[in-house]
Parts: C-alpha cells; structure tokens; sequence
C-alpha cells in the first residue's frame, strides 16, 4: 500500500522546494523562525543528555532527528488548543509554551515537571504507551460538545500504534468525529524493535483506513511537511471532520533514553548517515545557503541565545525548592481521605524525630 | 439528608436513575457513556429513559471499548465535564484496568492538582442471579488497593441515590458498585429531588451488644437474616453496612468493635487480597486488645466465581455467617 | 470504502447461482448436508430458547438467522484444526462435533459445558469481547512452530472489533503469519448499538488494510459463500500465508438473549423481512425447488431427526448429576494450595453439618 | 537441593538469565516472548544472548501490545508450549490484566482441567532506581486476587534461578516478580544446571526469639540491615523471606509468630489491600492469642508511587522497619 500514501514533502534535503504549491510559504520569516525554534530544542535535547551523564537529572528521552515534527506540529497550533505528548515531545511541548524548567523538573523526578504554565492545555507526558489517544479524543469530544473551535494534538510513536488504546482511541476519535489530530512521529524503532517486527503493514498511514479518516504519510524531518499537513488536519477537525492521523517519517539518531545503548540492536553509524542526509536543520540551512540569506552570525546568536536560555532553566530547575514529602500525600484526593493523613502525620513525626 | 420532602418508592436500580437523571438536569456537564446504554437504557435499564430525555449529546452509546471509552472519559473530565460511565458488568472492567489505574487515579497526584478526574464508573457486581460467567465478579479490591479511587457500595435504594450525586459531586474519581442482585429485590421510601449520602461514612443497621457483622451491598440482606436467627439464640448482633470500600468508615467500625469485641466480616470477594483482610488490619490497628475473639471472616473461596449452578455453593449464606457468628461467641 | 469491499455470493436468495465458477461446487449432496446441518442447529437454537423461557437453563444467546456462517465455516475445517467460539457460537461448535449435552450443560451453568469431546480442540466460549482473538494467534502460531498444517478459525461480532483485544491480536497473527481465520458475523448489532455508530467505517473487511492481510467480505446468509471463502482463507493460512479477515455479513433474528429485548431498540418488523429475505435456509429450499429435488418427506425426516437428536441431550442435560460443590475447589491448579484445600474441607464440613 | 555441584558467582538478574538459558536448552517448548527481548536482551539484560543461541523462533521480540502477546501466548500454552513472556516493567502489565485475570488464571477451572496454561510472566517491579513514574509500581495484590495465579518474588541469586525454572515447570500460570532494585546489588554462588527451590515455601534468614520479620524481594536487604540495628540494641528478630506472596507460606509464618508473638510486616506496596493485610489475616486466623503485640506494618502509603525525586520519602527504608520494630517490642 505504500503507493497509496506517498511521502509528502515541501523541501527536500538540499533545501529545494519539491511542492510547488506551497512555494509562497516558504519564506524567510518563516524558515528563520522554525530553525531557530528547532535549534532551542535540540540545544535543550543535547544538554538534558549531559545532565543525565553528570547524574544531574535522571533518565531522559532524546529526540534528536525528530525536531522538525515537534516544530512544525507546535507551531500549527492555536494556543487554546490541547497538546498531548508522550516522554519524547518535550520538544513539541517547549515549542507551545510549557515552561523549560518544568520540563526539566520532569527528568529530574519532580510531579512540579507535569504542570504547564497556567492556561496552556499541555498534558503530562505519556509514559504508559498509547494511553493518551484516548485521552485526546475525550478531550477534543469535549471541545466539541462546548462548540469551540479548539482542537487536540496527540503524540506517539510507531510503536505506539500496536496498542489496543489505539484502535480504541482512534475509533472513538472516528465516530464521535472528535477534533484530533494524531500525529506518530514513525523513528521506525520502538526501543530495539524495528517496524518491520512491529507491524506487518508497510505504512503507519493505511492504519487510517480501518477508521475511514484521513491518514497521511509525510517526510517528519521537512518542518514544512508537517506544519502545511497539521494545519490542514486541525482545520479539518475545527471544521467538524473529525480527526486525522499523520504518519511522519523520522528517526532519533540516539538511544531510545539515556538507560539504552541503540548500539546493541542497529548499527549507529546508519544514524550518523541520516544526520548527513535527512536533518531537519540542516535542510533549512541549505534553503538559507541556496537563497543567499544564510548568516553565520545569526546562526551563532541564536545557538547562543538559546543556550543561555537553557542554562537559566537548568539553574531554576536546580535551585527548585527539594522535595517535599507533603507532595507525596497531598495531591492523591482534593481532601485527604483518614488513611493518608493518618499516614502523614506518621511519617512527619517519624522525620521530625529523624531530625 | 434533608427532612420532609416527598418521596418516591423505589427500588435499588431505580433510585440509580433517579439519581442519574438528577445531576443530568443539574449541570450540562454531567455526561454518561457506556454500551447499550442509549436507546436500550442499559441491559439493567439503569438509564432508562434518559438519552430520550437529555439527548444522544449528553448518555452516549459508546462502540465497545471499555479502555477507549473509560481513556475518553478521562479526557472529558480534564476538560471540564462529570462522565459518569457504565461498565456493563464488573467483570468487564479489566480491559480499562490500566487507563482507570495509571491515569484516573493518579492524575491529580501527577500533575499536584492542576489537571483532575471528577469521573464515576457504575459497575453491577457480584453472584446470585444466574448470569454466565465473568459477570459475577466481586473484585472491589482492585480499587481499594489503587491510590486515589474512592470506592462506594450500597444496598438500598435511598442510599443508591444519595451516594451517586455524591459521586459525581466528588472531586476525585470514584467506582460505584452496584449489587445487581438487589437491583430490584426491594423498594425504600427515596427522597425527590438532590440529597447525598456522604462517601467514607458508613451506617449502623442493628445495635446489637454481642458481635459486630460487617458487610456492604447484596450480603447486607444476607447479614440481616443472619443477625436474626441469632437474635432468636439470644446473640445480638449490631450490623454494618460499610457502604464506603475506600476509605472505609474507620470511626463506626472501631467503635462496634471496642463494643463488641467480636467481628464477623461478609463479602463475596475471594479471601486473599479481599477487603475482610483490610478491616482485620484495621482492627488490629485500632482495636487489638479489645478483641475477645478472633475475626471470623465469611467470604467467597480463593477460587473463581464459578458458573451460576455452583454459586449457591459459593456466595455467603445466612447459615455460613450464623455458624461464624456462633465460632466468635463460643471462642 | 464499500466498493472496494463487495459482499460476495454464491447463491442468491432466489436459489440462483450468482458466481459461475463456483457453479460445479453446488452439488444435491451438498446442498441437503448443508441444509440438514442448519436445520440441526437451528433446532438447537430453538429449543434452547425455550428451554429458558420454561427455566431449565440459564440465559441463552439465540443465533437463528446465523446458521449458514457457521455452517459453512464448521464444514470447511479439518478435524485437527481450532475452533474459538463466542458464546453465540455454538452451532459452528455442535457441527464442528462438539457435545450437544456440553453445549446445553454451558447454558446451565456448569463447567462442563467448556469440555470438548477428546481430540477436538474447541476453545471455551469467549465471554468477554476479543479476548479469544489473540488466543487464536497464539494457538495458531504454536501449530506452525511445530511444523503442522492445522489451522484455526476465531469467531466474533461486529461489536468486538472496536475492542483493543481485536487489533492487536490481528497485529501479532499479521505480524507472524499466523495460521488463522478470524471470521466476524457482522449481524449489524452490538446487543442494541448499531454498527454504525460502532465505528465510522462503512465495512469490518477494510480493516484488513491496517495489517495488509487479505479481507473478504461475504455474504454471510449464502452457505456457499461462506464455505468457499473460509477453505480459501484456511488454504492460504495451511501455506504460510498468514491470517485473513472475514466479514458476514448477516442478522440474528431474536434478541441479543433471552435477557434482553430487541424491540427496545429496533423495529423487530425489520426482523420478519428478512427471515423472508434473506434466510439462510430458505435459499437452499429455493435452490432445491429450482432444481426439481425438493422433498418434503425429507425436510420432515431431518428436522425429525434433529429435534430427537436434540431431546436426547436436553435428557441428558437434565439427568447430569447436580453440581458437585468440589469442582469449585479442584481445578483452580493442578494440585490445590492449602488455601484451597482449607476452604474446601470447611465448606464440605459445613454441608455435613447441615444435612 | 543438589549439593556438591558446580557453582557460578552470579547476581540476580545473571540467575534469571541462567535459569531462562537452563529450561530454554532442556525443552523447545520452552519460548520466551516480550517486548526488546531479542537482540536488545531485554531493557535490564535478563534475556542477554537467549535469542542469538535459540534463536528468533524462541526468543520472541513482540510487538508493543501487552494484551496481545500474553493472550497469544495463553494460545500457546493452551497448544503444548511454555510461554515465559515478560512485561517490560510491572507498571505496564495493566493493559494486560484482562487477559491473566479472566483467562490465564481461570482456564482450568472453566474447563475442569481440560485446557491449562503452563505459563510464567516475568516482570521487574519496585521502586528505588530512580525510574521514570508507572516503572516503580509494587501491585502484586492484585495478583493474589487472582484465584489461579501463584505468584512468586525472589530476593537473591539463587532463589531467582530455583524459582524460575519451578515455576517454568509449573503446570499453572506463576507471575514471577523480579525486584529491580535487587538485580544487580549483589551476587551470590548460583549451582550450574537444573535446580528448583520449591513454590509455596519461603525462607527463614535469621532466628530469633524476639520479633518476626517478614518480608520479600527489595525489602529483604532492608529487613536485614533493620533486624542488624535491633540486634545492637539487644532485640533479636527472625527474617523471614516470604519469596511467595501466593500461596503464602503459613506453616513458616505460623510457626515464627507463635514463637515470637510479635510481627512487622514490610512492602514497598500501599498499605490498604496489600500482602501486609493478609499476612495480618492469616496470624488472626492461626496464631490470635500467641500475638503479644499488634502486628506492625511498614509499607508504602495509600498513595501512588511517586515520582521518583520523592521515592526515598514513599519508601520503607531500615530506620522505619527499626521503629516499627522497637513499637512492637514496647506494647
Ligand atoms: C504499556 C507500555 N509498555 C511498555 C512500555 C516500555 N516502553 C517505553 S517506550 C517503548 C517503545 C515505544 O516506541 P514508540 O511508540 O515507537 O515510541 P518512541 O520511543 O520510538 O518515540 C516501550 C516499549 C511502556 N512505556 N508502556
Ligand atoms: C469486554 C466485554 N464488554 C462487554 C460485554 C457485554 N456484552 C456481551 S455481548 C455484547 C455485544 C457483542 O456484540 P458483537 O460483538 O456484535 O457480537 P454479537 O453479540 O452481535 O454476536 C456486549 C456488549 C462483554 N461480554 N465483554
Ligand atoms: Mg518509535
Ligand atoms: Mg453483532
């Protein structure tokens, strides 16, 4: 079925414009603000890597390779929209809004890491696979049951797509035409296993025809690609089309988190030819280079900028009040129920007698 | 609970409607969604009427999906909305286990408040009516045993009703078990209109000097025939309908322990694992040395609910609870 | 997607062959064994129906209207192959040579009524939704491991594929050539929720795409259509060549069960046209007439000699010894834990004292 | 037990692996299927280089989809083989509890014997690594609530190899816990080949006359360092390592308490519906007037495992096991 869901592209890989029709959208504005966007994700993807290796923050989830699917789909969106990431969108989640040192509270254990700044619908990250395309649908259903025209975006992965909660979720998606947009970022690895174990099918797209929704297939590192298909997809759901879900061809040149070797299960320097051949930054680099517009200094300013912006989040994160055991006890019911305040008080004498 | 209003008869699963159909008339919020419960008002007719009342918008038949519809749920209650969903038989609920339990429960905990899941799950339970396998589950210990769920019982219509507005009033996700076998076994005297039955409060049925019998939902009328053929041998008992599983009413329990010094617990779970072993806990907690005996516990066996022509075997009897509450006098 | 997924046929309701080159496969003998065998169980079907009105089994799930589906599937199958029933299935298990005292047994309640004849490997009645279709891929796959050539067929309804259980265990058997059948009765209602609002796709067949796995859509009242499709998809599976998906298309006339009642939520008139439209029976009946070869005399002798084979075991049933409280205890494990054991010594004493 | 054998330093997850490499070589019906199992070894190593000596016939990588490999490989039980399949961590075995609670674990009691499932599913589980949240989880109540499961958490080395190739050779389905925590904090002498430590039986660690210590997997080390800070004080506990939560060993339980009077019963699990209310159970049961103290529980609390910046706090560590304890000793 391949044939039937081609890989949509804007620009390939040496910057050129393969779509004409979205010539005009290209622009510099444009290609300025989704590099730089794509530069202060990776620049906070690279240093959450260091901080776990320097024992700073616990174990993380990279996302390298995939910046130009969290670009591009972030910045689709209205701001009352609802975003549903999984443990890799961090990206995604910046992009829209979530606040840096939350996110990076996130890696370090923190329940603080799962609170986006107030009004930014950004739910916590997924860690149970698949669980969240549910919980998108209800939420959009519910956008649409009020008669706004907000709609949802819902991460996964191709592994993703194995899991009952996405047959579950996309077909309640389906028939309640729920304002959603399923986006699976297709790395073609869930962990070790590669796709071709993982499914027998050969797109992650065709799986839209069980549903009857749209299903697109798109190259995911062309920034392009991905924002003209979300902003499609969110019309189509603001419109009451219901949902769509979008195959974005990717690849996360790392381990799957800090606590993996990808080395064991794939031969990484095939990552290290995707980094020459598909980046998503670098493409735009190229378009800069082809139109005679790209400028060293702003490319070092911007690295820059977005370095010292992470550098000041990574100091909040580590100036963060510690822990406080009250957490532990205080967030499980509005009002505590006897048996958890019984158990507090225990433990804070237990601690105070400690002290 | 207000005094003086008019009130209905009706039986368990009709106060459940009622209960329903008030907080669907309250807030457009209130939302319910579950199979068959549209058109067919569910297969216990729980919902009767309502969807021709309020709408296909607000009692939705969902496909058949219980961790698509329970996930979705989630994402209504996150946004604004009270679902209250139906499972159709408790036994039917474990494909939702993992989005009920790494997400309903959990998610203001996750997220220290910002994003909550004011969600109801009904679920009828339990033995006795001859249903196929499967359907007789009685696994209230799952949610018992899963911070951040509350979980109610009860065995009468008045409370039925009380505890459902409460229910879907509360703040926090809660599992509403409803004994199916007394769905229509009998009718109370149900207020009109809102009131509720506090969750974590349980009730004194008897008072009674000798023992305390603890037991909630369809073994309620098993304990109250027990209690009277032992008020015939001159034992009174003082029976409790616990009526809240988590958090269990710590207060009426310990007291009628301190009383009695003798418990005898009823449920039709399995004993392993089973809520009797919480209330022993408790006890042993509370109430150590006032114990003249210890617990006797009358419960389903560490065995499936087998299929309906062996449940009379399995499900508590008033004969097996008399001859535990006889066990605790004479120890 | 309805076009690309046309029902299949074999044999109009009028008699009429419609697919020539299966013209040969219709032959007297066949026609009068696969009549004779819908006849069997819908004399079964019946008399269960109102064994339970009388109280002397416990809720029945009624199939009449569904014969030629599982007839047709039934036949097809070899002897060593799996069979994994719902619990509206029975008549493909009774053609398949299961008990008919077993099968009347399951609808009193007693535990051997899950106990198939020796040698026949007929799978328990799957209670709750899709759970047995994942067995099937697992069955299957352990057949193929050992190097046979059996295969299974997996029943269920239209309601069960929107549950997660249905897509991922056509995930695994896609993913690892399981040899298996998976054969929905689309009888267009989950107990009262009309397929359509079961799920936005206008066929079951297409979500074969999803796996790309070959899905066929029938005609699920056309024995033949049944029977041929079904040898296909088990010749296919008995290659290697992995799964297929098969829609019926058909109708339960009664109610979901003698629990609950259809007129609540559809217009049982519906019903009665298409016992004159489109029953399986009649058409055999019509085909007969057709040919010249209908005997009355005949159709008295079998439905006679199926309803004296159906007394027989309802006797049977109702003389089986009384449930013998020890089942509870003695197949929780192979050797019962003290647990066990403990309660069951004190329940049997228990009774002891009582008596 | 075998004496006088080979013996192999090896730590607790390398004695998984052994005794997973031992069964995998003695019989081809022997299959190990789970997520990142093949090549990757598994995310802790414990199926490291299985795939590369069986192959990829035995040594399955499944797709990502917890209900579809266990149900597929409940078929494969069902047809002869020997499933071992592993849950990545035991947070994620929730989308699969429909399938171990209403078929694994009830298929030879709906067929009176006639289908089994002779299948083991491995899943690390517990706190104290520092992993991500839903990898901590300690829910094996919920799994003691299962009529048909037994199931089994081993502590060191060479109970992990005994009870692994056991309960590969158990004709029912066992849930084998693996403590995470444990996987690499020690090593011990583990016999080469085929041996079995017994299911259904646990370990006394220390004697002692004063207090019964029981515990299991993570909470052993803990329950050691504890009763070695009580023996400086003069208290001398008796360790129990229970290394079955199903069925409970109650003779060693039994015996122990009546010898002490006096328990302390510690889980990482929350307190209400965890093993700590049916070990209390089972003493009220069978040694009610030997207690000389209400039983003690230090377990995790009545909340979810939290993230884990907080996890030291949600923990049992060995100075609350001391206190409990030293409260125990005082009543
Ligand atoms: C229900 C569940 N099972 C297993 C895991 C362990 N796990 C974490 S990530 C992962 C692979 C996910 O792959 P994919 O969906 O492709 O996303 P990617 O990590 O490639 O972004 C697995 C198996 C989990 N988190 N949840
Ligand atoms: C997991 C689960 N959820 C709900 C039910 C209750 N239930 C029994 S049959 C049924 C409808 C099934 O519809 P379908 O799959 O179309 O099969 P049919 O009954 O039409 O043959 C439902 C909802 C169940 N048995 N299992
Ligand atoms: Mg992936
Ligand atoms: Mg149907």
């Amino acid at each position: 079925m391949e044939k039937d869901f081609p890989i949509f592209q804007v620009m390939d890989q040496n910057g050129n414009i393969v779509s004409a029709e979205y010539k005009d959208l290209v622009t510099e504005e444009r290609v300025k603000q989704f590099y730089s966007e794509m530069v202060r994700i990776r620049t906070l993807d690279r240093k959450s890597v260091s901080l776990q290796r320097q024992g700073r923050i616990g174990t993380y989830a990279p996302f390298e390779g995939q910046e130009a699917s969290q670009v591009g789909t972030a910045l689709a969106l209205e701001n009352e929209d609802w975003m549903f990431p999984t443990y890799r969108d961090h990206g995604a989640a910046m992009v829209f809004g979530h606040s840096l040192r939350n996110i990076l509270l996130f890696w370090n254990g923190r329940n603080e890491g799962c609170v986006p700044p107030e009004g930014k619908k950004i739910f916590p990250p997924a860690i149970p696979i698949a669980t969240q395309i549910p919980h998108a649908a209800g939420a959009a259903f519910a956008e649409k049951q009020r008669g706004t025209k907000n709609a949802a975006i819902c991460y996964f992965g191709d592994g993703a797509t194995s899991e009952g909660d996405f047959h579950e979720g996309l077909n309640f998606a389906s028939v309640f035409h729920s304002p959603v947009v399923y986006f699976c970022q297709n790395n073609q690895y869930a962990i070790s296993v590669p796709i071709s174990k993982q499914m027998n099918s050969a797109t992650i797209a065709q799986k839209a025809l069980a549903y009857d929704i749209p299903g697109v297939r798109i190259d995911g590192n062309d920034v392009f690609a991905v924002f003209v298909e979300t902003e499609k997809a969110l019309e189509r759901a603001r419109n009451g089309e219901g949902p769509t879900l979008i195959e974005a061809m990717t690849w996360r040149y790392g381990s799957h988190t800090t606590a993996d070797d990808a080395s064991k299960y794939r031969d990484q320097s095939e990552s290290a030819m995707k980094r020459m051949e598909t980046d998503p930054l670098l493409r735009l680099e190229h378009w800069m280079k082809n139109e005679g517009i790209y400028d060293e200094a702003w490319v070092k300013e911007i690295a820059e900028h977005a370095a010292a912006e992470i550098d000041a989040a990574v100091q909040e994160m580590e100036s963060f009040p510690p822990a406080d055991p009250a957490v532990i006890f205080d967030y499980v019911f509005e009002k505590p129920t006897w048996t958890i305040e019984k158990q507090k008080r225990e433990y804070l004498e237990f601690l105070g007698g400690e002290a | 609970m207000k005094t003086a209003v008019q009130t209905k008869t009706l039986t368990l699963v009709q106060a459940i409607t009622d209960g329903l159909d008030t907080m669907l008339g309250e807030s457009k919020h209130v939302i319910l969604l579950g199979e068959d419960i549209g058109k067919n008002g569910g297969v216990f007719r729980a919902t009767d009427g309502l969807q021709e009342k309020y709408g296909e918008d607000r009692v939705i038949d969902t496909p058949l999906s219980e961790a698509g519809f329970v996930g979705a749920a989630i994402g209504m209650a996150v946004n604004g909305f009270r679902p209250v969903v139906e499972i159709q038989f408790l036994g039917f609920i474990y494909p939702a286990y993992e989005q009920i339990m790494t997400h309903a429960s959990r998610l203001r905990m996750r997220t220290m408040g910002h994003f909550t899941v004011p969600m109801v799950i009904r679920a009828p339970y339990g033995a006795g009516v001859r249903a196929p396998e499967i359907h007789c589950d009685s696994t209230e210990s799952l949610f018992t045993h899963m911070p951040g769920m509350k979980v109610v019982c009860p065995s009468n219509a008045y409370d039925a009703k009380g505890l459902m507005i409460a229910a879907i009033e509360d703040p926090d996700p809660v599992l509403f078990l409803e004994p199916m076998r007394s769905y229509r076994s009998s009718r109370d005297e149900v207020p009109e209109g809102k009131y509720t039955v506090e969750i974590g409060k349980g009730k004194k049925l008897t008072e009674g000097d000798d023992v305390t019998v603890i037991a909630w939902g369809a073994m309620i009328p098993v304990a109250m025939k027990a209690a009277e053929v032992m008020k015939q041998k001159g034992v009174d008992c003082e029976v409790l309908d616990l009526r809240t599983l988590y958090p269990i009413d710590k207060d009426l329990v310990i007291e009628s322990v301190q009383k009695t010094g003798r418990t005898v617990i009823l449920h039709e779970a399995h004993a392993t694992g089973g809520t009797g072993s919480d209330l022993i806990s408790l006890i042993n907690d509370e109430a150590f040395l006032y114990q003249k005996a210890p617990a006797e516990r009358v419960t389903g066996y560490d065995t499936p609910v087998p299929y309906f022509g062996f449940e009379d075997h399995y499900l508590p009897t008033p004969k097996r609870v008399a001859a535990a509450i006889e066990k605790v006098m004479k120890f």
